[in-house]
């Protein structure tokens, strides 16, 4: 027994534990440094862009990198909060910060029914489900009076933070969306080492082994799903006060395909993964907007180079080469 | 920070042309459509013809400098205005123009207003640009849905088609248009048997075509966009709907469209322009140098509109010697509007541009000369009844 | 005498497509035994090993646990009552440490599984007993080794060790010994050995002679059905017993 | 005569009969669709843009090379399988031992390709493909007008649905494919070449969707997105009948036909969703799909 415990005292496991947690602090506050001085240095309205698709890509990373599901219809989550926040917010009259809570609050009760229909299947199956539910909220959305059709939800006051921050100014309402970002990236991180997490990732790699240990595998999934859709939800509250718009693309399948080249680009599975990711589309999106139909193109070529030969991301590939988990 | 540096680069460039005249440069955006349903329409099309304005114009010898940019907005609205918003803050844009797709123009109507800019539209078709969301920075200037509406369904009614059955795309855009059409025909004695609405997009109309036949009704509304449209006259060709004697009215169908569908499907078909290449000297030397930088394809009204907006723009800026957007616009609305493709006009204070509209039909096969050849005139609807009056459109400028 | 049986099935049948892969077996293993599941190719031992664990629905007959009726179950509810197995193919999770693979194992029975706010380090406390039970199998300096990493007698080892523990009244073991090398039959043999002390195994195996060193009793499955049962020189003498596997396994 | 819910039944007849026709459409491609799940275990993402490649290469045989309907019924659908068997080749076959999901997010990466370059090349207005002549005009039926055209097209799918289903359950071939799904290393050990009968079988399933591609053609407009949105919906009919099943995504695609048409005449706003709607129902009633094994 003793020499157990002499090995514990050395033991490489919680060191190694320890110095990755070190690490992972570090980044953060690398990127919270970064974050309150970024708007000096670039156009804060794509600095936003950028946060709310960053988010977005981790909170469905949180799912198919931690959960092993792969969802094809999380633009349900984004679109149904952003539609939900612009209207609370227009229509309603609420304060930017309940309009949030509010889509928020719908993404997840969303999540949580289509979670609860989608877990019932595996793999391609459970893609195509989450898929075809999506489909139903595109539809619904493009119908529903409220949504605006194609117009989608237009003109959407950006309003007073607490009744007291004006967010008109575009600096102040990005100190607004780098801290819900913040916020919401460290409450992936914790979700992610927490027992529940341990458990998540068992039931990623083996779940017929996790049954067997007898955790009741669908409620852990169910979980997670429902985390996911309401992160996500909060990336499109946000989205729709920043752009003061909710549209059609927000619901769109191909939003939901967009978050998955995100992901993998950034390198799925990995902490910082998702949020390179999505600042690698959405700069590139941005920059070559004048080449019209080259950029579904060339997003197409990224998807395909990335399947073939760069499965693990660009994080995943550093995190290789640094043999630490980033 | 980069406009400035710009500015000052230009500045020095005039000074040492040594020019007497000030020195005005203007940056021109183009946003449109470059991949999707009305890339064809708009697209570089509209960009072409930016620059021609500019070139015609003679911009630089009358001292002013005239960048134009464009990007593609995916008709998608957040795109758009993402884009907008750029172009504004960080590139120095000054006017933003064409934007066809109703949901992306009404956002960049919005943003041009609040950063007080310019925003003159071609390409979009809601009416709403010049009614409730009407703006003191933006001028509608080809066409819109009242204009289509009333140019069809007036003259459908004059010529005999008195009762209407609409196939409508489920969607706000489809709705506005066939609520603006209803109500012309009503108004000119005409009456609606029924309406189906289909789902947005959809790819197979004959169940719903099937409906209008069994109507009865002598006229079939499509009060729906692209590619919905072009699928329901080809398949309405296929089930023999015009050979049985019913006539389609397409409420919003462009030239690239009957160039799509070809003259065999298309024939027949009533619709309503503002431009159309082979309507006189004028036109036909435009469309044939455009035509040398397109590619071979005839300009459509939309790229005419960005044409006529980008010359109207740049007159204001040589007359004022400044390009404040408030003193631009004021001076774009007093002055009278003469071109070369939409003849003389003006711009009313609802940002609303007036001239005739035009109701062609398309040719049978036999009676086109060759490509492009697709209208005969059957109606010109003068300038003054060819668009909403200005008192009901709702628009809050009007009422000050 | 039935508070000494602590699983049995009557009458247990399944069926795919008129295909019938288990055919009204009964067993009755008796607590603190180490029980043998053998047969030729296709016999149904697994099938068989998987209606047990519930991972298979059967088409009729019961399943019982320490007097309760498991038949409707769900896998995972069987696993908490103390009926836990192990997998053909080596089942660990591979990207997870050795440690965090065991400690996964007690996480379970420490409760707040769902606390997704709560930080890993409360797991810390478990740290402890998992090496315990790494060491149990030889694997105490492999502690901090992604489980993939692991060669494949190790991955063995360190699913006993998860298994163990959930310290479960009942193992059942599917092949634990597939694919391995002679040594390491060895320790693994030696391992259940002293595994089943205070506990029931019952385990699927081809390995005769580990059948042999290591199992009380012993059950012949063939086509679905039991053969033969009894101990293992009353088996392998069985006629029948020896015509199945010169018949069907060794053609 | 009596009315169902205000519509007289003839109307009604014809109506169904449309709905059958679109079926057909949906029958043919989630035919192809699950021959592909079924032995790939792919879900065919690249379904949609190889369907409108199809009608493409019919449109080109004609601008191009003059070459007419019939032939391009012949020809479109073993080009552009033929380009699936190079991207099985390229691509697929190098990830055929890893997660199949990575078989989704490719597939779906080359549709982005395809249909990107096909709107640079030939913008997205659509081109014009004429009603072969033979098949021109109509015949009215006494409920309604029945286009010639539109009775080829269920005819003609019907016939090639029943052929692929004949092929693949009753024949040797049939049992061969069948066998590799299940187990490849056993009927490898037969003497049969299984990835070679993989990637045919990938270009068999390519070549269905251009197959319908080229049905289309003639009725719905020639354009690059024409697949998109329509392989959201096939999807749908895949998962109802159950993935990888035949017969299910046969029945099914014209099954589904049928409702959708129903919901065209009485609620015309919901055509699109009834099939979504349709699918929650049957994967809460039954999770494995209307004709699919539970796994």
């Amino acid at each position: 027994m003793a020499s157990v415990s002499e090995r514990m005292a050395t033991a490489p496991t919680t060191r190694a534990a320890v110095e990755a947690a070190n690490l992972h602090r570090a980044i953060f506050i690398a990127i919270a440094v970064f974050l309150a001085g970024a708007p000096f240095l670039l156009y804060p309205v794509f600095l936003m862009k950028v946060l709310c698709f960053a988010l977005f890509a981790c909170a469905f990373n949180l799912l198919l990198g931690y959960g092993g599901l792969l969802s094809f219809g999380h633009a349900a989550y984004l679109g149904t909060a952003s539609y939900i926040c612009a209207h609370t917010a227009k229509v309603w009259g609420m304060p930017p910060e309940l309009a949030i809570l509010f889509g928020t609050a719908a993404a997840a009760a969303l999540g949580f029914v289509f979670g609860s229909l989608a877990i019932r299947r595996q793999g391609i199956y459970f893609a195509m489900i989450t898929l075809a539910l999506a489909q139903m909220v595109f539809f619904f959305s493009l119908q529903a009076p409220f949504t605006g059709g194609e117009d989608g939800i237009q003109a959407v006051p950006r309003g007073r933070l607490f009744g007291l921050i004006d967010l008109s100014r575009d600096t102040t309402l990005y100190y607004l969306v780098a801290v819900i970002f913040l916020a919401g990236v460290l409450f992936i991180y914790r979700v992610i080492h927490s027992p529940f997490g341990q458990v998540l990732k068992a039931i990623r790699d083996n779940e017929p082994r996790a049954i067997s240990l007898g955790y009741a595998t669908n409620r852990y999934k169910l979980v997670v799903f429902t985390l996911s859709a309401t992160l996500a939800g909060l990336a499109g509250a946000t989205k729709a006060i920043v752009f003061q718009l909710a549209s059609l693309t927000d619901v769109h399948w191909t939003m939901s395909g967009e978050v998955v080249l995100m992901t993998l680009v950034g390198g799925m599975g990995t902490v910082f993964g998702p949020m390179v990711g999505a600042a690698v589309i959405v700069t590139m999106q941005n920059y070559l907007a004048h080449l019209g139909a080259w950029v579904t193109v060339i997003q197409g070529i990224i998807f395909v180079i990335c399947v073939m030969l760069f499965r693990e991301g660009i994080i995943g590939v550093i995190a290789k080469k640094l043999k630490r988990p980033l | 920070m980069k406009t400035g540096r710009m500015l000052l680069a230009t500045a020095l460039v005039a000074l040492f042309a040594g020019g007497a005249q000030a020195q005005v440069s203007v940056k021109l955006g183009v946003l449109n459509d470059r991949s999707g349903l009305y890339a064809d329409l708009s697209g570089e099309g509209s960009v072409i013809a930016a620059r021609m304005a500019a070139e015609d114009f003679k911009a630089k010898e009358k001292g002013i400098n005239v960048e134009i940019i464009s990007a593609d907005h995916q008709n998608k609205p957040d795109i758009g205005s993402n884009i907008a918003r750029q172009w504004y803050d960080q590139d120095g844009v000054d006017v933003i123009l064409d934007v066809p797709t109703s949901s992306v123009a009404l956002a960049i109507n919005q943003i041009t207003r609040e950063k007080n800019k310019i925003f003159i539209n071609s390409g979009a078709a809601a009416s709403d640009l010049t009614g409730k969301q009407c703006s003191p920075n933006t001028i509608h200037w080809t066409y819109d849905t009242w204009a289509l509406a009333n140019g069809t369904g007036s003259a459908m009614v004059k010529t005999g088609g008195d009762t209407w059955f609409f196939l409508t795309a489920d969607y706000a855009f489809g709705h506005a248009l066939e609520r603006d059409t209803i109500a012309v025909v009503e108004k000119s004695g005409g009456k609606v048997l029924g309406t189906v609405r289909h789902p947005f997009p959809g790819s197979d109309f004959s169940s719903f075509l099937l409906q209008a036949q069994s109507s009865g009704a002598k006229v079939i509304g499509l009060a729906n966009a692209g590619g919905d449209t072009i699928n329901s006259i080809k398949q309405a060709a296929e089930f023999g709907i015009t050979q049985a004697g019913q006539n389609l009215a397409g409420l919003l169908v462009f030239i690239t469209d009957v160039n799509a569908l070809g003259l065999q499907t298309a024939q027949g078909l009533v619709l309503t322009e503002s431009f159309y290449w082979d309507l006189n000297d004028e036109t036909r030397a435009f469309a044939k140098r455009f035509a040398e930088k397109s590619g071979g394809k005839m300009p459509t009204m939309v790229q005419a509109g960005v044409y006529a907006g980008t010359l109207h723009y740049l007159k204001a800026v040589e007359a004022l010697k400044d390009k404040d957007s408030a003193k631009v616009m004021a001076k774009m609305k007093e002055t009278p509007t003469e071109d070369p493709l939409f003849g003389k006009g003006e711009v009313r204070a609802d940002g609303r541009k007036i001239h005739d509209m035009y109701l062609f039909e398309v040719k049978k096969p036999e009676e086109s000369k060759g490509p492009w050849d697709f209208y005969k005139l059957v109606a010109t609807i003068p300038a003054a009844e060819a668009f909403r009056p200005l008192d009901q459109g709702e628009c809050p400028l009007v009422k000050g | 005498m039935t508070a000494d049986i602590i699983l049995s099935t009557r009458d247990l049948t399944i069926e795919f497509k008129g295909f019938v892969a288990v055919d009204g077996v009964s067993l009755d293993i008796r607590r603190g035994t180490i029980h043998a599941l053998i047969g030729p190719n296709g016999a149904g031992k697994t099938t068989c090993f998987n209606l047990l664990t519930k991972f298979l629905t059967p088409t009729k007959g019961t399943i019982t646990f320490k007097g309760n009726d498991i038949t409707a179950l769900r896998p995972a509810t069987v696993a908490r009552l103390g009926l836990v197995r192990s997998f053909q193919i080596s089942a660990v999770f591979p990207h997870l440490t050795a440690l965090e693979n065991v400690r996964v194992a007690l996480q379970r029975k420490r409760g707040g599984s769902f606390d997704f706010w709560r930080s890993e380090r409360v797991l810390r406390a478990l740290n402890d007993e998992a090496l315990n039970l790494l060491d149990a199998v030889g694997l105490a300096d492999f502690a901090a080794m992604p489980a993939v990493e692991l060669s494949y007698g190790r991955k063995r080892a360190l699913e006993i060790a998860t298994t163990l523990a959930l310290d479960p009244e009942m193992l059942l073991l599917d092949e634990p010994m597939a694919g391995m090398g002679h040594e390491d039959v060895e320790r693994i043999a030696a391992l259940i050995r002293r595994v089943s002390a205070n506990r029931t195994i019952l385990m699927v195996e081809h390995n005769l002679s580990v059948v042999a060193s290591l199992s009380d009793h012993i059950t012949v499955l063939a086509r679905g059905k039991v053969l033969a049962e009894g101990n293992y020189a009353t088996v392998s003498s069985n006629p029948a017993v020896i015509e199945a596997y010169i018949g069907a396994g060794h053609a | 005569m009596f009315e169902l819910l205000g519509i007289p039944p003839q109307a009604l007849f014809g109506q169904l009969l449309l709905g059958l026709i679109n079926g057909s459409f949906y029958a043919i491609l989630s035919l192809g669709l699950a021959i592909i799940f079924g032995l790939l275990n792919i879900i065919n993402f690249t379904h949609g843009a190889q369907y409108m490649m199809g009608a493409f290469v019919a449109w080109m045989l004609l601008n191009y090379a003059g070459i007419g309907y019939w032939w391009a019924l012949l020809l479109a659908p073993v080009i552009v399988g033929a380009t699936g068997i190079v991207i099985d080749r390229l691509f697929l076959a190098r990830l055929r031992d890893l997660d199949h999901l990575y078989g989704l997010l490719l597939t779906f990466g080359l549709a982005l390709i395809i249909q990107g370059l096909f709107r640079n090349q030939y913008g997205v207005s659509g081109l014009p493909y004429s009603i072969p002549p033979e098949l021109a005009g109509g015949r009215n039926l006494g409920f309604m007008f029945l286009p010639n055209y539109r009775g080829w097209v269920v005819i003609a799918s019907l016939a090639v649905c029943l052929a692929t289903w004949f092929v693949i359950e009753k024949t040797r071939l049939g049992a061969y494919l069948r066998a590799a799904t299940e187990n490849p290393t056993l009927v490898q050990a037969f003497g049969i070449n299984v990835p070679r009968l993989i990637t045919l079988t990938y270009g068999f399933g390519v070549g269905l969707a251009a197959l319908a591609g080229v049905l289309a053609a003639p009725i719905y407009s020639v354009n690059p997105n024409m697949g998109a949105d329509l392989i959201i919906v096939v999807f749908a009919v895949v998962v109802i009948g159950g993935m990888g099943s035949i017969l299910g995504s046969i029945v099914t695609g014209f099954g589904l036909g049928l409702i959708e048409g129903l919901t065209k005449v009485f609620y015309p706003e919901a055509a699109a969703t009834v099939i979504f709607v349709v699918m929650v129902v049957v994967l809460l009633v039954k999770p494995a799909g209307l004709f699919g094994r539970t796994a």
